[in-house]
């Protein structure tokens, strides 16, 4: 018990700190890299949740292709720190921190109020899962969500015809400065 | 001890020690011995030609965009092999199957329509 | 990872030794590539230090040690040092999932006055249940390096050969992720150990309801995805960065690609992942291709109870086996090396445009091919009776 | 439960929490900065603080489909990204500018 303890505390305080320095740091290219650290502490944590097959993809999309897209990105813009970070006007600022506050009182609340309820049957159920439970995924996957499993490919691509329109779009109403 | 154990352990003091000393030496940054042109930019010995910021053409970040989609599709392929074969033993395997064969289908139409735009061309 | 504190220091001493092992196969990889190289192109190679130029080995690491460790004026400080290390790390957890022999077993023993009970040690940094799609992610993490080697050091020809060596890396891990869906669907497995106990005993292809047995050959599989192995083994080398795709390096054209700015220790810290990459390779494709750690027409309890003919105790017998089993792996991933040095020093080196048009008009539809193909072949020899 | 409990007893709750701080610090993120990329990355963020608590959801009420939720909102997130992404190079290959305030006056 102590040893997976352990393992929640030091991961927890990984996956926290370097989503902090992604908020935090001026220059871009040092956020995205932070995001790279977090989202491989988040995988780490899958693992200690016994969701192997999806600690994996997360690494494999989100770690290996959407953050190399965004490193590369900041690459090719050459963006270095900038000079102000931080949006300006201390009364929004105020108001936005204040919102984000309200809103976490009311998920800290929601979460205080909700511990009685959750927390007794947790040990019973988590023994229901198998021990690797990529099998069970997919057979979930190809009868229970097929119709979103097709949707989502038709989503890909449409993305992908969308990009590459995007990417190569020329002209429109704004003259080139 | 033969030939080959004495280098094998000389190499690894070697390997080892080298790794500590680099380690203290990015605690201490780089050594400035030497001015000038030593710590530019290296373009083969002529004085530096190039600007940071010049342009780079925009065909990366466009593979880099297609790669995570179609990365996507391949990763949605996983769990579908790995359980084909119990699929096909319990009589669900045509369902499945030719439901994987539309999303193939819509796939390959993807692939295809990236290269007939000329997407995925370098010249 | 372990019961008691016996099994936790054993399991991270094992980390350690593939670690080292890793880094000890370096120095010697390098000789043979040299030395390789010089017979291909009918040469001498290095041989004047020591007998056959084995003592090049130290020679060049004191070289690299006593460079002078230099940050360029543009670099960006903590890039241009983070770079040479993330090089090595993800090679090296991704090489420690693959299995490279037969579990070790010991028996109950008595130790500091307590009984410490049976153990099994699997042969491998650590068995995590979904092995590729652990391996695959790890080492899709080697992009970073690239791109913070390439921005970090400053140089626009560094940032050039990053450019093109994510992008190639990129597309060559798609048609590497499809060329193996063949291989998941014949095993039904994520994990390597399985896999290769899949591949035990002489080829029999069943199907329509029965069985063809072809005792000549082994269970590997080699034979029932030909093209997938193509395709598998062509990726690794785009991946590994190697000739003929080393377009990052593309000397005539970039200076040395993102690691121009690099040299002494960091530049062997690159050279260290490189050799890491075609590690893993080698490693994978001879666990799914070909039969992994197992030995050639028999299986591990064959040569276990081959080995129980002369050993003495049950430890002994397990020991043995799974050295043998090492030695198995050892002798085919020797080979597959082998193949890497020599393939780099026969062929040329593709144009970027040919190298991508490869990537992804070629190679991928193949691999979709190949998918589309083994399930159907898989389908219709399951059902039709 | 006594109260050291929450140190070496690991639930559901402490799952949820550093979910919930991982949110928080996303969402203040997209708020206050002004780099329309680093908006973009804080909400992947925010995607990823959710996909936690539906893997620990999923371990702790033993269904499998918490996680096959989750790869549909990794592939959404992809997928959001590309096409952000796509458009934010656009306005800068035009503009050379990702400043937030900057794509308010982009009308018309």
């Amino acid at each position: 018990m102590t040893a997976d303890a352990f393992i929640f505390w030091f991961l927890s305080l990984i996956t926290l700190g370097s989503a902090l320095s992604v908020m935090l740091l001026a220059n871009p290219v040092y956020s995205a890299l932070s995001l790279v650290m977090t989202m491989v502490g988040i995988s780490a944590l899958f693992v200690t949740l016994g969701a192997y097959f999806i600690a994996g993809v997360q690494l494999i999309v989100y770690a290996g292709a959407v953050m190399v897209l965004f490193v590369m990105v900041l690459m090719l813009f050459d963006l270095r720190a900038e000079l102000q970070a931080f949006s300006r006007g201390q009364i929004s600022g105020a108001l936005k921190l204040a919102t984000v506050g309200a809103l976490a009182g009311l998920i800290g609340g929601a979460l205080l109020l909700s511990a009685g309820n959750v927390a007794e049957p947790s040990m019973a159920e988590a023994a229901k899962l198998p021990p690797d439970a990529s099998k069970a995924l997919g057979i979930v996957l190809f009868t229970r969500h097929i119709f979103g499993f097709e949707a989502l490919g038709v989503l890909l691509l449409v993305i992908a015809i969308g990009t590459v329109a995007l990417a190569r779009a020329k002209g429109g109403t704004h003259a080139k400065h | 001890m033969p030939l080959g154990g004495v280098i094998f352990l000389a190499v690894f003091i070697a390997l080892f020690g080298a790794l500590l000393i680099v380690l203290a030496r990015a605690a201490g940054g780089g050594l400035k011995t030497g001015t000038g042109v030593k710590f530019d930019p290296y373009e083969c010995g002529i004085p530096g030609q190039e600007k940071r910021d010049t342009k780079i053409s925009v065909k990366f970040y466009l593979t880099a965009i297609l790669f995570i989609l179609f990365d996507i599709e391949i990763i949605f392929m996983y769990p579908w092999a790995i359980t084909f074969r119990d699929f096909i033993f319990s009589g669900q395997g045509l369902v499945v199957g030719i439901a994987m064969l539309v999303f193939l289908l819509i796939f390959i139409f993807g692939l295809f329509w990236e290269i007939k735009s000329k997407a995925l061309e370098w010249d | 990872m372990g019961q008691d504190i016996f099994e936790i220091v054993v399991n991270g001493l094992k980390l350690i030794v593939i670690f080292l092992l890793m880094v000890q196969a370096v120095p010697i990889l390098v000789w043979v590539e040299r030395r390789g190289s010089a017979f291909i192109q009918n040469r001498l190679g290095p041989n004047r230090v020591g007998p056959l130029g084995l003592l090049q080995l130290l020679a060049d690491a004191v070289k690299f040690l006593t460079k002078e460790d230099m940050l360029p004026n543009q670099a960006v400080r903590f890039l241009f040092y983070a770079a040479p290390v993330t090089a090595l790390i993800p090679g090296v957890i991704a090489y420690c999932a693959i299995p490279l022999g037969t579990p070790i077993s010991i028996e109950a023993f008595e130790m500091f006055g307590r009984s410490w009970g049976p153990y099994v040690f699997p042969m491998q940094g650590f068995d995590i249940g979904v092995g590729i799609v652990f391996v695959l992610g790890v080492s899709s993490l080697a992009a970073y390096t690239i791109l913070m080697a390439g921005w970090g050091s400053g140089n626009k020809f560094s940032l050039m050969g990053a450019l093109r060596a994510s992008a190639q890396m990129i597309s060559y891990e798609l048609a590497l992720g499809l060329s193996i869906v063949g291989i998941i669907m014949l095993y039904g497995t994520f994990n390597l150990t399985e896999m290769i106990n899949a591949q035990q005993g002489a080829l029999t292809y069943s199907a329509f309801g029965h069985q063809l047995a072809i005792p000549a050959l082994p269970n590997w599989g080699l034979f029932y995805q030909p093209l997938g192995f193509i395709l598998f083994f062509a990726a690794t080398f785009a991946e590994a960065n190697r000739l003929p795709f080393d377009l990052a390096e593309g000397e005539a054209e970039l200076v040395a690609g993102f690691h121009t700015e690099y040299g002494g220790f960091k530049m062997l810290m690159f050279f260290i992942g490189e050799y890491a990459h075609m590690m893993i390779a080698c490693g994978l494709v001879v666990t799914f291709f070909f039969g992994g750690y197992l030995v050639p027409y028999m299986t591990p309890e064959q040569v276990q109870s081959w080995v129980a003919t002369w050993a003495s105790s049950p430890n002994a017998v397990s020991a043995w086996t799974s050295v043998i089993h090492l030695l198995s792996y050892f002798v085919k991933f020797a080979f597959f090396m082998w193949f890497f040095i020599w393939v780099r020093w026969t062929l040329p080196r593709f144009r970027y445009d040919q190298l991508m048009d490869l990537g992804w008009k070629t190679m991928l539809p193949w691999a979709l091919a190949n998918t589309i193909l083994t399930a159907l072949v898989v389908y219709f020899a399951h059902t039709i009776k | 439960m006594p109260s050291t409990d929450v140190f070496t007893t690991i639930t559901l709750q402490h799952y949820l929490v550093l979910s919930a701080a991982l949110f928080m610090i996303g969402l203040t993120g997209v708020l206050l900065r002004r780099n329309v990329i680093v908006i973009m990355m804080c909400i992947e963020l925010m995607l990823n603080a959710v996909n936690l608590s539906f893997i620990a959801f999923s371990k702790f009420s033993g269904r499998i489909d918490g996680q096959i939720m989750v790869f549909f909102v990794l592939t959404i997130a992809a997928a959001e990204a590309a096409v952000g992404l796509a458009l934010i190079v656009c306005i800068f290959k035009r503009f050379r500018e990702v400043n937030i305030r900057f794509f308010e006056h982009l009308k018309g």
